[in-house]
């Protein structure tokens, strides 16, 4: 479809004329390997849903060398806004595959953060765009204490008809600060296509409005991802120069597991995708140039599942939540109402 | 009559609304092709085309915006806010615009617009899904401001509401969609703005309600109607703004007691007033402190505590029983 | 200072190099006539205001070509969606004079609008950017029912930093409905210069996030206006394609009567813009082409002034307010609280 | 000690906390060169340079959500909202973010942020810039809510405010700013947050204000108290959210009779709230209905009539006086 965008792995996994890659094998296994973190959570994800352990659920399904590419760029103490889909970008970041689960199961103890976490991953933004300015923010307190840490700011191609987009963006224009505004162009904002959402053919050419740099990458192409985030990110920890860049990407999933997105779209639209999945072109990738081999792959696989596992037996262990924990994390020092609320709860309780 | 869901009762009234009156249209996010989330405006687009039920970019406030300026040149938009707390971000458009275009042109320009949100909670949605934000209209003069909690007053209360001549915010309880279905009469009938409806009469305190609690409110009075021997007025307020205060005055002057249960946090919330015009106007007669069952004053919590934290039966027959004995 | 604009006129009142006008001395003479109402308003209403009889006043001048240029392009039942300082558009549409009057004074009469007016004149938007969704709005309802209306929208520069901006515009732009989205540059708003407002250099470039057409034209060349607008307007007119003109002129005047702009913008600045005063630049034009003279330019004046007096005559003629009008026009039908306050209020009275 | 006007002790607050505190930066539109459309900002650029004292774009939203940004990270950022009413176009940046992040990270990020905006009616301002819209602060769990009513206050209530880890709304009554002079001491100083101010005490009756009532309303009372032989406690509120119920309560509890005064309009303001906790506490000390001088419930009227329209000193002595003779 697109014309004038950044790609280096084709979807046969071949490099693209022209390109070169300069990671190692263990660096692209690396990458690989979150991939299939970020794969494997979906799909149990899914099916614990299913089964009704979690509440509705926003799959990334088709959107892991977008997420996984550039949050694996990121550095100790940069800042990662994610949006509702980014679980998997967060999970890269360093947020425990258990509390993501608890996150999606409504439990208490959602998005509970380690304390010896790298990477700042603030929870995800559920209002559509409203993570924007707080990444503007963010960023322009780090600028200030002349630091290098940058933000990575991710939304969809729906957040970019909010007013927020919009203001965030000029105002980090305006006071250039360290924002990377990542958007995963996923072509559907639930049943709306791209067309409907703006009357341009891409996202990144949205950048000229504001003075902003920008790139349009193969959201499938994780290297694609990896590499134009790292080359932008050691620019930007120097020059604090914010940068829009779209990843062209496909949500393969429903909306959540309460949508039916053949109400809205073709099937053949989503196989056209499918061929593009980019697990698919990552191992393809790894088998050429590599000596990746299916057995090694299943291993990994396998290794995985183990892995999501056993965060979901963790997650599913905590004992259920307790209302008295609302009454808490409202302030700082629990207000004389919220004490008389949690302990008329507790009477009857 | 056949007999539907609420979900289906709002369908109906839309589908009948658009038939009659080619000055209606629907926008939103995602109600046409897919039919809304809560497929409320499902088969609208089929039948009434792209023009007249439009999909929106993710914009609420140019919806909210876009709909001043569609109703101000005389046609009546429905627009959807795809869940209640989501119009925070077109908030100035309904408080400093829709609500105030009357009395700034002197009525030369008139918002006869329906903005229609699914809300409350209970169904177990992530974040921000569940928020109840009605008191922020009923503060805001110039809205009006209806919930409906049954099928029949769906129906009939969003007839009324395109069919006023201002703002007015239509509010959908979620858990209520699909939770009963009842009698719903085929025609086209309108039910008043502005109007209590009495549910159950009682002679020893008054339950003032709206919305979500209306699918468990009944069992949970006549379940302490019987265990005290008391018998117990049950008010459906239907419409916040303007409330309907000589309903509630007639109730509470007969009973001396009441108790107002609602899903939003309870300070400031819409319970605070119905109290104070009681209290204004019914002094005398009361012959028990006011009482309130509402959301507690904290954000809306995580889906597993969700129904403990709301207003529910056990909650409210603790207060009945403890307002009774006073 | 600015490249690529439309400019029919120099400051010199000297036809710009390869353009032609078409317009006759009485069409001239109109538009040059309506600034010069602009102009005389703008005087009094400051006077008036000094003298404590009006409110807060934001003044246009300096902006009159920008506002009668385009203003006086619109037809029967065109819209015009004016902000806080377009009242001389608002005049040029058909606002009385002394409805104007009463607005500023803060007369519960206020934006009274007579019933056989031929423009739709909104109230001005006090809410920086709140109109420009009500615009599109309206184009929207004209477009459907396949109407030849058209929406003509102004703002200034500051309000392009306003999510409502952005929504609007690119709302507008998926739907295609017919707005003129005008923008006054006007270099400041308030204290804020408009390199804080945007990293771009200009305001017409930003119509290139959106896929609209647009036009960057001398603000202060009233021929200029009237014939970019003129010719974007009978093209919308059949294909309903919204466009965004960027009208550059300057605020001569302070932001309103209560700011002191001496605070952030140089005596030079200001100076420097003065030369190049619409109004000069008109008269010229008019001397220099159509014979006009200072003996039929004073008659005019006097003319104008006369009738800028008696409308403040009849505004301030009024009877005062009274606070039962505020109990009307909250709805169609006053409710039965509203009854109740304004009796009581008719009982203290 | 030096005689302060409001805006004089809020902009010694801020000059005296951005010296000592190099984490406390200031945002706004037009707050630096031109110090702020009620210079209240004044010389604080010149003090502090332009990273510390930023004019933004016109952006309320990018303001509020930059902010929130900023408080994350460490700084303590005041922002300035231009006038309060403008605050609803970046309303969803308070209500759904500001006020949550701390209990949706449960306490991991913070927000401590102060939200500036002159506020209330008086001024013979256009629309849009009178408004008093507390109330939907008030109604949000995760903010505090303070709004000064003297020049101690303000400096001491700000100091308060800037070092609170959580958002706070700092509303600034515009009358106030320039109304009157009082000693404000010229070191720092803390004013607690949640404590309400008896200004002056009495048996017979409770007055309850916040913001500009507190120019006219001691004088009111006195010649209430001098014709009628009652005496008349009078208290500012002083924070709104959280509520002191310890000190409103304790009065009303001795005189049995209040009446609370605000410029909001009266439907669903916290004047409400305030009434519905004391009948919930001291149903059976109150001698009298509570009642409420407020804005009537229309949109802020034009310039002529604002001063009718609000709570004023002759609608407040004569329901003084329908209050004692109950
Ligand atoms: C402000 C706001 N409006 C509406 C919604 C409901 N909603 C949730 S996701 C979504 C679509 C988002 O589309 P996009 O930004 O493209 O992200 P994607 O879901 O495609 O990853 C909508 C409308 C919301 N969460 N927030
Ligand atoms: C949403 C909003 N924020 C702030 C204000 C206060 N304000 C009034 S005019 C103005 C500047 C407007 O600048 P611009 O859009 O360039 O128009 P100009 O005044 O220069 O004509 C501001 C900040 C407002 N009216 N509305
Ligand atoms: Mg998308
Ligand atoms: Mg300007």
């Amino acid at each position: 479809m697109a014309k004038d965008w950044i790609q280096y792995v084709n979807k046969e996994g071949e490099l693209t004329e022209g390109k070169e890659i300069a990671l190692e094998r263990t660096e692209c296994l690396a990458l690989y390997e979150l991939m299939v973190t970020c794969r494997v959570f979906e799909h149990k994800a899914t099916v614990l849903q299913r089964q009704g352990f979690l509440g509705t659920y926003a799959s990334g399904l088709g959107q892991e060398a977008a997420q996984v590419g550039s949050a694996s760029v990121l550095q100790k103490n940069d800042w990662l806004f994610p949006y509702g889909r980014d679980l998997g970008a967060a999970i890269v970041a360093g947020i425990p595959i258990d509390s993501v689960f608890l996150w999606l199961m409504g439990h208490q103890e959602r998005w509970l953060t380690p304390s010896d976490i790298h990477v700042h991953v603030v929870p995800p933004a559920v209002e559509v765009a409203s993570q924007i300015p707080h990444a503007v923010g963010v960023a322009w307190s780090t600028k200030l204490r002349r630091e290098p840490q940058i933000s990575l700011c991710y939304f969809g191609d729906g957040a970019t008809s909010k007013g927020d987009f919009h203001e965030a963006v000029n105002m980090a224009a305006v006071f250039q600060v360290p924002v990377v505004f990542f958007c995963e162009n996923n072509q559907w904002a639930i049943s709306t296509p791209f067309a409907r959402q703006t009357a341009v053919e891409s996202i990144a050419d949205k950048a000229s409005a504001y003075g902003l740099p920008s790139f349009r990458i193969d959201g499938n192409d994780v290297l694609a991802v990896y590499q134009t985030v790292k080359d932008v990110t050691e620019k930007m920890r120097e020059t604090y120069q914010p940068v829009l860049i779209e990843a062209v990407t496909y949500r393969l999933d429903a909306h959540t597991t309460a949508d039916d997105p053949r109400r809205y779209r073709t099937d053949d639209e989503v196989d056209r995708w499918r061929q593009l999945d980019p697990l698919i072109r990552a191992k393809s990738y790894l088998i050429r140039y590599h000596q990746w081999s299916e057995s090694e792959d299943d291993a990994l696989i396998n290794k995985i599942r183990k892995r999501v596992d056993d965060a979901w037996q963790r997650a599913n262990d905590k004992p259920p939540s307790r209302l008295a924990s609302v009454f808490h994390h409202v302030f700082y020092s629990q207000t004389t109402d919220l004490k008389q609320q949690e302990s008329e709860v507790q009477q009857d309780g | 009559m056949a007999e539907l869901t609420m979900a289906q009762a709002i369908n109906q009234a839309l589908m009948q609304t658009m038939a009659q009156d080619d000055t209606v249209i629907l926008l939103g996010e995602d109600i046409g092709r897919n039919g809304g989330v809560f497929r409320v405006t499902k088969d609208l687009f089929e039948q009434f085309g792209e023009d007249r039920v439009v999909d929106t970019p993710l914009s609420e406030s140019a919806i909210l915006g876009s709909a001043v300026g569609l109703a101000m040149n005389g046609l009546h938009p429905v627009a959807e806010i795809q869940f209640l707390g989501f119009i925070c971000s077109g908030f100035h458009q309904i408080i400093t615009q829709a609500a105030r275009l009357r009395s700034r042109s002197l009525g030369h320009f008139t918002v006869p617009l329906v903005i229609r949100a699914p809300y409350g909670g209970g169904i177990g949605a992530p974040e921000l899904h569940s928020d109840s934000l009605e008191t922020f209209f009923v503060h805001s003069p110039g809205l009006k401001v209806v919930v409906p909690s049954r099928p029949f007053d769906a129906k009939g209360l969003l007839f009324s509401a395109i069919a006023d001549p201002d703002p007015v915010i239509f509010l959908e309880p979620m858990p209520l969609y699909r939770a009963f279905r009842e009698e719903v009469p085929s025609e086209v009938y309108f039910e008043p703005l502005g109007k209590a409806r009495v549910v159950h009469e009682g002679m020893n305190l008054t339950v003032i309600y709206w919305g979500s609690p209306g699918a468990w409110i009944i069992p949970t009075v006549l379940s302490v109607e019987k265990a005290t021997g008391s018998t117990i007025e049950v008010i459906d307020v239907r419409t916040l703004s303007p409330l309907d205060e000589e309903t509630i005055i007639a109730s509470v002057t007969k009973t001396g007691r009441v108790l107002v249960v609602h899903e939003a946090v309870r300070t400031a919330g819409v319970g605070a007033e119905i109290i104070s015009r009681i209290m204004a106007e019914a002094f005398y007669r009361m012959e028990a402190p006011p009482m309130r069952v509402c959301g507690y004053d904290t954000p809306y919590p995580v889906a597993q505590l969700e129904r403990e934290w709301l207003p529910n039966s056990a909650r409210v027959e603790r207060t009945l029983r403890m307002l009774l004995e006073y």
